[in-house]
C-alpha cells in the first residue's frame, strides 16, 4: 500500500471527500423534496476516485467528465453553493440553471463540463488536449468516463486520434461494475478494462478507486506521462456507487449484499481509519471534516434556496454568441412558444403567452414527487433514498393508480393535483 | 376493452406480436434485466427469455445497425434506443441504411424493423435529453414515422409497426407513458399507418397536434368552446409518413383556419410541413394562415420555469385559434 | 477583382484567415497530403504545415467532438467533414455539442468553429453520397447555416464563418466546385450572415433557390423573360440560419408570387420552411400559394436517367412560376 | 508455405482471379469512356483476398463488403454481366441502376452487399450473423473492411458486441495500406491491425493477402471458429490496390516504386507460376482462363450495353414495400421533382416534366470526362489510367481552363459542351 502524504493533504483529501458525500446526501434529499428535479446521478461511493484525481491536477488542467459529476467540480474548487444552485435550476447555479445535475460546468476552475450523452466527452477532451498541445501549453486533460461508456463508438475513436496524435490526456474509467443496470459482464466482452484501449495504443492499468491514495499515485503517473511525455494512457478505477444509477432506481439487477460489501470498503471511513490508525490525523480534525461539511452543505441549500428563478427573457440568451463582431444579429426573439418569425413585433402579447407557459412551472414549496422520475422509478424505492426521504417519492404518472405496486407510496402523497394534469382518467 | 397507461399497451403490443411471430424480438440497452428505462419492455424477459429480450452496450449505431442486418436476413427486430435525443448517434444507420437498402437494391433486401424512442420535454432533463426529432425523422424517404398519441393508437400502430415490411420510426412521448386510456382487447386491432384521427368535431378552426400535444390540443378545444364559443376540429395525425393529408384537407375546407401545435423546434418543424401541404392544397379556403405553435428555437433549458415557458401549453393553442379566427396574427 | 472557382475561392479564405489569426486550423480526412477529396485544402498543408492543416482517421463524430473541445478552449478549428452525407455520423457532436454548450453551460464556453462540407446530388454519386441536409441543420438553434452559391460569397461568407464566435454549418454543393466567378482581392471583404442576395430584380414572381439551385433559378428567369415574358425577382438566401426574411418578403409583397427551388427532399424542406415563414407573414399579399420544387422523395438513385429526372430542373422552375402566375397549379 | 489444393481447385482460383482482374480493368475503361459513372473503386491487386475468402464459403454464408466490391460479388457467384449493368446503371444491373459500383447486391449468392459508407457494413454483418444464431443456422457472416474502417466507431462498437454475444462473423480486414491518400501509420495509432480488436475480445492473425493459398487458409480457419464454436475472430490481410482509390487519383501520396514492389508480388501472376511450377496446372489452362475471362467480360460489357434504362416511371419503385399487408398505401408520386403533396393527381404535365429532367442526363455515345470525378482528379492522370484509358480522363469542372494543370488533358476533350452547363463564363 502506497505511504500516506503529509497531514495537511490527508485533511485536504478527507475534507473534500466528506464534502462531496454530504453534498451528494443532500442533493438526494432535495431532489425527494422536488427542489431538484430531472434526472440525479449520484457519486456516492466514488469519493476516492473522484478527489484522488482532482488533488493531483494543476490549476491549468482541465478535467471533464459525465452527467456524474457534482462531485468533480466541487473536488475541482467549485463552490458548492454553485452546484446546489444548479440543481434548484437557479440563476446562480454553475450553469445558472439551464443545465441541470447532468450539465455542471465551471470554466474559471477548468471543470469543462458535465455531459449528458454517454460517451459524448470523449472526443471533447481530445479536442482540449490538442489546444494545450497547439499553443504549447502545459496543461493536461483528464477525461473521466465510465465503463458503460468505454462500448460507444466514441471510445476507439477518441483512443486512435488520441495515441495517433500523442495529445497530452489521460482517461480514467470509473469502473462502478454497472452501465445502469447492465452489469459490465453483461455489457463488455473484454471484462479488463483496462485492456480495451490497447488495440489503440493506449495502454492501461487497473487500481483500486476507494482508495484515495491508490488513485492519486495512478492518476499522477498517467498525468506525467500526458504532460512530460505526451503518452495518453488509460487508468481502470474500480469503484462503486451506493446509490442506484440516478435517484429512482429499482435496482433488481444486483444483490443487497453487494452494496454491502462495497460499503465496507467505504472510501471514506477507511481512509479516515487509516489517517487516524497512522497518527496523521486524530479523531477530531476527522470530526471537524464532518461539520465543516455539514455547514458548507446547509450553506449551499440555502443559497441556493435564496437564489433567483431565471428571468423570463433570457431564454435565449446566450444560445448565440452576439457580440463577435458586434453586428451579428440573431433571430432572437421573445421567450414564448414559437408563433411565426415576426412575433417579435407583439411584444405584449409575447409577454403574456410567456407568463401563462411559465405558470406551469409552479413553485414547488413543499415534498412532491418529481415529474422526472416517472419510468426510472419501479417498484417501491431503493432503501437508502426511503431512509433519507423526507417526502415519499412517487412515479408521477402511477400517483392516482390504486393497482399500482407504488399504491401505498402514492397513497402518501400530497399533491396528486400537480401531477394529475398528466393523467388521463 | 380494458383500460391501460400508455407503457402497458406498448407492451402488450410487442408481447402479442412476439407470441404470435417467433421472429419478432426485442433489443436494446436496459430492455432486460432493468426492464426499460422507462419500463415500456417490463416482464419481457421474463417471459421470453434473453434470446428474444436482448440488453445491449450502450452503442446506438451498432444497435439499429444490427437491427438491420437480422431484419435484412428475416427477422424482424424491435430495436428500442433508451431515448430520441441518442437516436443522433444511429442516424447514420437509420437513413443511410435501413431507410436506404430496401430502394438502393432495387428491393432485393427487406428491412423490417421497428425503432421503438420516446422523447419529448416537460420533465427538465435539459438541453441533451429532451429532444422532439419528429420534423428530423418524417423528411427521410424510405421510413415509416408514427407518433401515438393514446394507449389504444400506441399499441395498434406499434403491432402494424412490427407486422409491416418497412423500417418503422417508432416515436414515444415521455410523459405519456403513464397516461391511461381504452384499450381494445381484440389480439388483431391494428391500425393503418396514414390515417388521422379526428378527436373533436367542429367547424370554427382546424387544430392539430401530435404526441402530447395532441392533448394539449383537445384541452385548448375544450377552453375554446367553454370561454369562447368557438367549436374547434381536433385532429391527431397519428403518423407522419405516411400522413393523412386528405382528412386534414376534408377539415380545413370546413374550417377555413387551422393551427398547428407541436413540441419541437420552429424552423422546419412538423408545423412548416403540414402549413405548406395545407397551403399548397387548399389555399383559397383559407381565410388565415396557417398558425403554428411549436416549442421555443433553444435548447431545452433545465429550470423548470423556463422549460415550461419553452413548451406550448393550451393557452398558447387558444391565442393562436382565436388569432386565426380573427383572420389576423 | 480576379476570377476564381469556387473550390479556390474557399482555400483562399481559409488560407488569408490562417495567416490573419495563429488560432485557425484546419483538420479533417484527407485535407492534408491528397488535399482534400474535391480539392478544396490545395496548398494548404505546404503552406501552413501538419500542426495546423491535419489528417484525421475516418472517425467524423470524434472529428467534430475534437473541433469542439480545441473551440472551446480557444482555438478556431475549421472542421472539414469529407461529404455532407457523413455528418449523420457527426450529428451528436454537431447538435447535442456544437450547437448546444454555448448555451448549456450559460455562455461560459464558446464554441467558435466551421463544419465544411459539401453535399448535393447530380454526379451519379448514388444514395448514400447524394445528398442535401441544408433542411436537417436549418431546424438546430445555436448553430449558423451557409450556404454559398457563388464564389465571391462563398469566400467572404467562410471568412465570416471563421471569424465569428459561433458553431457554423458551412454547406458547400459538389457541383459548385469549379464554377467560376469575380472575388474581391480585398482580404477584409466579408459578408454578414442573414443577408440575401437580389441576384434579378422583377415584379412578376419572385424565386428562392439556394446552393445549385441558386442557379437553376437565375437560369429560369432568364427563360421566363425570354419566352414568356415574365419578369422574376431571384432571390439567393446564402444564409438559412440566421435568415433574410425581410428581403424575400419585400420581394413578396411586390410579386405576390414564390416559387422556392432546393434539392433537398420535399416532407420537412427548405422549401416547406419558407413556404410557412412566407404565407405566415404575407399572407394578405399572395394571390397564389408558395410554389415548392424540390428533389424528388427518394434516395438519389445511382443509374443517371433517374437521378437527373430526381433533382430539379428549370424547366420545372418555370412550370412552376407559370402555375404561380396563373394563381393555380 | 501451406500446399496447393487439388488441380480443379487451383483452376477455379486461378479462373476466378483472372475474372475479376479483367472485369475490374474493364470496368476502369468503360469508365473513362462515360458508360460508367460516380465514383469507382477498383479492386486490381486485392484478387487473392477476395477470391481466397470467398472459396471457402458455404454457399449459405454471408458475405458483406465495401464500396470496393466488384469483385467480391463475382467472386460469390454472381455474373459479371450484372455486375456490368450495374455499373452502366442498368435495369439489368445488380441493384436495377440504383445502387451503381458502390452498392452492388446479390441475395441469390448472399452476397449482402456494397456499402458507401466506411464502417456502415460492420453492424449489418452483426445482425446477420445474429440472425443465423437465432434460428440456430449453420451460417457464418463474413465481414470484409479496409485499414481505414478500422478508425470508425462502428469498429470498436461492433466488435463488441459480436464479442459478447458471440456472433457467427468473421472479419477480414483488406490492408491496402491506405485509407484513400492516408497511409496507415497516419491515420491508426496502431499499425499492427490484428492487435486493434483485442481489446474487445476479438483475437487477429496477419496473413499475406496476396497468397491466395494462405487467404484460404486463414479464412478457413476463421470461419470455422465462427461456425462451429460461435467465436468472432479477425484476419489482417495484406494487400495493395495498384490503382487509385477512386478511378481518379493523382495519388501524391505514394510512390511509384512502392506501387511497383507490390507489382512484383502480382497474386495472380504468382499463383499461375506456382501452380504451373508444381505441375498443377499448365501453360494451356493459364492461357484458357484468360480467354475465358475476355469472353466473360466482353459479353458482360455487350450484355450491360444492351440492358436498358431504369424506366422513368420506377422513380419510386422499391422504396416501400407495399405488399407486405396489402393494404397500405405509400404517398406514391410521379416520377419529377416533389410540386405539392398533391401533384399526382395532374399526370400529363407530371409526365412531361419528368421527361424534361430526365432529358438532362444524355445517353453518352463516345469519349467523355466523366462530371462525377471533379475533384478526385488532380493532377494529370494516374499512370494505368493513363496507359488503358481510350479517351482522355479529365475533370469536368477544369476542362476549359486554360490555365489549369490538366488543360493537355482537357485540351483533347471533344465533349466541352457536355460539361459546360456547370461552368460559369
Ligand atoms: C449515448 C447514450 N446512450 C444512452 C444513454 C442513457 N444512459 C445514461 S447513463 C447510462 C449508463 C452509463 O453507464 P456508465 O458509463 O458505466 O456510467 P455510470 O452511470 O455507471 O457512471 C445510460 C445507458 C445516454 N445518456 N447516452
Ligand atoms: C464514414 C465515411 N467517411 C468517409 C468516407 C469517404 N471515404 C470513402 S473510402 C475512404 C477510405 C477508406 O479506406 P479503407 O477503409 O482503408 O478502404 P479502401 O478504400 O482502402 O479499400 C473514405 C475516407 C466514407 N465513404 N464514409
Ligand atoms: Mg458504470
Ligand atoms: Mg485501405
Amino acid at each position: 500500500m502506497a505511504d500516506l502524504p503529509d497531514a495537511a493533504t490527508c485533511y485536504e483529501l478527507l475534507a473534500r471527500m466528506t464534502l462531496i458525500r454530504r453534498f451528494e446526501e443532500e442533493a438526494g434529499r432535495q431532489y425527494q423534496r422536488a427542489k431538484a428535479g430531472g434526472f440525479l446521478h449520484l457519486g456516492i461511493g466514488e469519493e476516492a476516485t473522484i478527489v484522488g484525481t482532482a488533488s493531483v491536477m494543476r490549476k491549468e488542467d482541465y478535467l471533464i467528465g459525465t452527467y456524474r459529476t457534482h462531485g468533480h467540480a466541487i473536488a475541482r474548487g467549485t463552490d458548492p453553493k454553485h452546484v446546489m444552485a444548479e440543481l434548484f435550476g437557479r440563476v446562480d447555479g454553475t450553469s445558472g440553471g439551464r443545465g441541470g445535475s447532468m450539465h455542471i460546468f465551471d470554466r474559471e476552475n477548468r471543470f469543462m463540463g458535465g455531459y449528458g450523452v454517454v460517451g459524448g466527452n470523449l472526443p471533447i477532451a481530445a479536442g482540449l488536449a490538442l489546444a494545450s498541445e497547439y499553443r504549447s501549453e502545459d496543461s493536461v486533460t483528464v477525461c473521466m468516463l465510465g465503463d458503460g461508456a468505454s462500448n460507444t463508438g466514441n471510445f476507439g475513436e477518441t483512443m486512435n486520434l488520441a495515441a495517433l496524435w500523442k495529445l497530452p490526456v489521460f482517461f480514467l474509467v470509473e469502473n462502478n461494475l454497472y452501465g445502469m443496470g447492465t452489469s459490465v459482464e453483461r455489457h463488455s466482452a473484454q471484462t479488463d478494462l483496462s485492456k480495451k484501449a490497447e488495440g489503440y495504443g493506449i495502454p492501461g492499468k487497473r487500481i483500486d478507486g476507494m482508495d484515495v491514495i491508490a488513485v492519486r499515485e495512478g492518476v499522477a503517473e498517467g498525468i506525467r506521462l500526458a504532460r512530460e511525455e505526451s503518452r495518453p494512457t488509460l487508468l481502470e478505477a474500480f469503484t462503486y456507487r451506493y446509490r442506484g444509477h440516478s435517484a429512482a432506481d429499482p435496482e433488481v439487477y444486483r444483490e443487497r449484499e453487494e452494496v454491502e460489501e462495497w460499503r465496507a470498503k467505504d472510501p471514506i471511513e477507511t481512509f479516515a481509519k487509516r489517517c487516524i490508525d497512522a497518527g496523521v490525523l486524530g479523531e477530531r480534525e476527522a470530526q471537524e471534516v464532518r461539520e465543516k461539511a455539514e455547514q458548507a452543505v446547509l450553506g449551499a441549500v440555502e443559497f441556493a434556496d435564496a437564489s433567483p428563478e431565471p428571468p423570463l427573457d433570457t431564454l435565449y440568451e446566450n444560445l448565440y454568441v452576439t457580440d463577435s463582431e458586434g453586428w451579428y444579429a440573431v433571430d432572437e426573439r421573445s421567450p414564448e412558444p414559437h408563433r411565426g418569425e415576426r412575433e417579435d413585433r407583439m411584444p405584449e402579447a409575447a409577454r403574456e403567452l410567456a407568463e401563462a407557459g411559465a405558470a406551469y412551472a409552479g413553485q414547488p414549496e413543499e415534498p412532491r414527487p418529481n415529474p422526472a422520475t416517472h419510468g426510472d422509478v419501479q417498484e417501491g424505492v431503493p432503501p437508502e433514498v426511503a431512509a433519507e426521504a423526507e417526502g415519499p417519492e412517487a412515479d408521477d404518472d402511477r400517483a392516482d393508480d390504486d393497482e399500482d405496486r407504488n399504491s401505498e407510496v402514492a397513497a402518501e402523497t400530497t399533491e396528486e393535483q400537480e401531477v394529475a394534469e398528466e393523467v388521463e382518467d | 376493452m380494458e383500460t391501460l397507461r400508455m407503457r402497458e399497451a406498448l407492451r402488450d403490443a410487442m408481447a402479442e406480436e412476439m407470441r404470435r411471430d417467433e421472429s419478432v424480438f426485442v433489443m436494446g440497452e436496459d430492455v432486460g434485466v432493468f426492464e426499460g428505462a422507462f419500463k415500456v419492455t417490463e416482464g419481457l424477459l421474463d417471459e421470453f427469455g434473453e434470446r428474444r429480450v436482448r440488453d445491449t452496450p450502450i452503442s446506438e449505431n451498432t444497435i439499429v445497425g444490427t437491427g438491420v442486418g437480422a431484419a435484412m436476413a428475416g427477422l424482424r427486430p424491435i430495436v428500442e434506443l433508451m431515448t430520441v435525443n441518442f437516436s443522433l448517434l444511429a442516424l447514420d444507420q437509420i437513413v443511410n441504411h435501413a431507410a436506404a437498402i430496401p430502394y438502393m437494391f432495387n428491393g432485393q433486401a427487406r428491412v423490417p424493423m421497428v425503432i421503438r424512442m420516446p422523447g419529448g420535454g416537460g420533465h427538465q432533463l435539459g438541453p441533451t435529453h429532451s429532444h422532439s426529432f419528429e420534423a428530423l425523422y418524417l423528411q427521410v424517404p424510405g421510413l415509416l414515422v408514427a407518433c401515438p398519441s393514446t394507449p389504444a393508437d400506441g399499441k395498434a400502430l406499434l403491432k402494424t409497426a412490427i407486422r409491416d415490411d418497412n423500417p418503422v420510426v417508432f416515436i414515444e412521448h415521455e410523459s405519456l407513458y403513464g397516461r391511461r386510456g381504452e384499450v381494445p382487447e381484440d389480439e388483431e386491432e391494428t391500425l393503418r399507418f396514414g390515417e388521422a384521427a379526428v378527436r373533436r368535431e367542429g367547424d370554427a378552426v382546424t387544430i392539430i397536434g401530435i404526441l402530447k400535444m395532441a392533448h394539449v390540443a383537445e384541452d385548448a378545444a375544450r377552453v375554446l368552446a367553454h370561454e369562447h364559443n368557438v367549436e374547434a376540429e381536433v385532429i391527431d395525425p397519428r403518423t407522419l409518413r405516411p400522413l393523412d393529408l386528405d382528412t386534414i384537407l376534408e377539415s380545413v375546407r370546413k374550417t377555413n383556419r387551422a393551427v398547428i401545435v407541436e413540441e419541437g423546434w420552429p424552423h422546419g418543424g412538423v408545423g412548416a410541413n403540414l402549413a405548406t401541404l395545407i397551403t399548397e392544397q387548399a389555399f383559397d379556403y383559407l381565410d388565415a394562415p396557417v398558425q403554428r405553435v411549436t416549442g421555443a428555437d433553444v435548447h431545452m433549458p433545465y429550470s423548470k420555469r423556463l422549460e415550461q415557458a419553452a413548451i406550448p401549453h393550451e393557452e398558447h393553442v387558444v391565442k393562436a385559434a382565436l388569432a386565426a379566427l380573427e383572420g389576423s396574427i
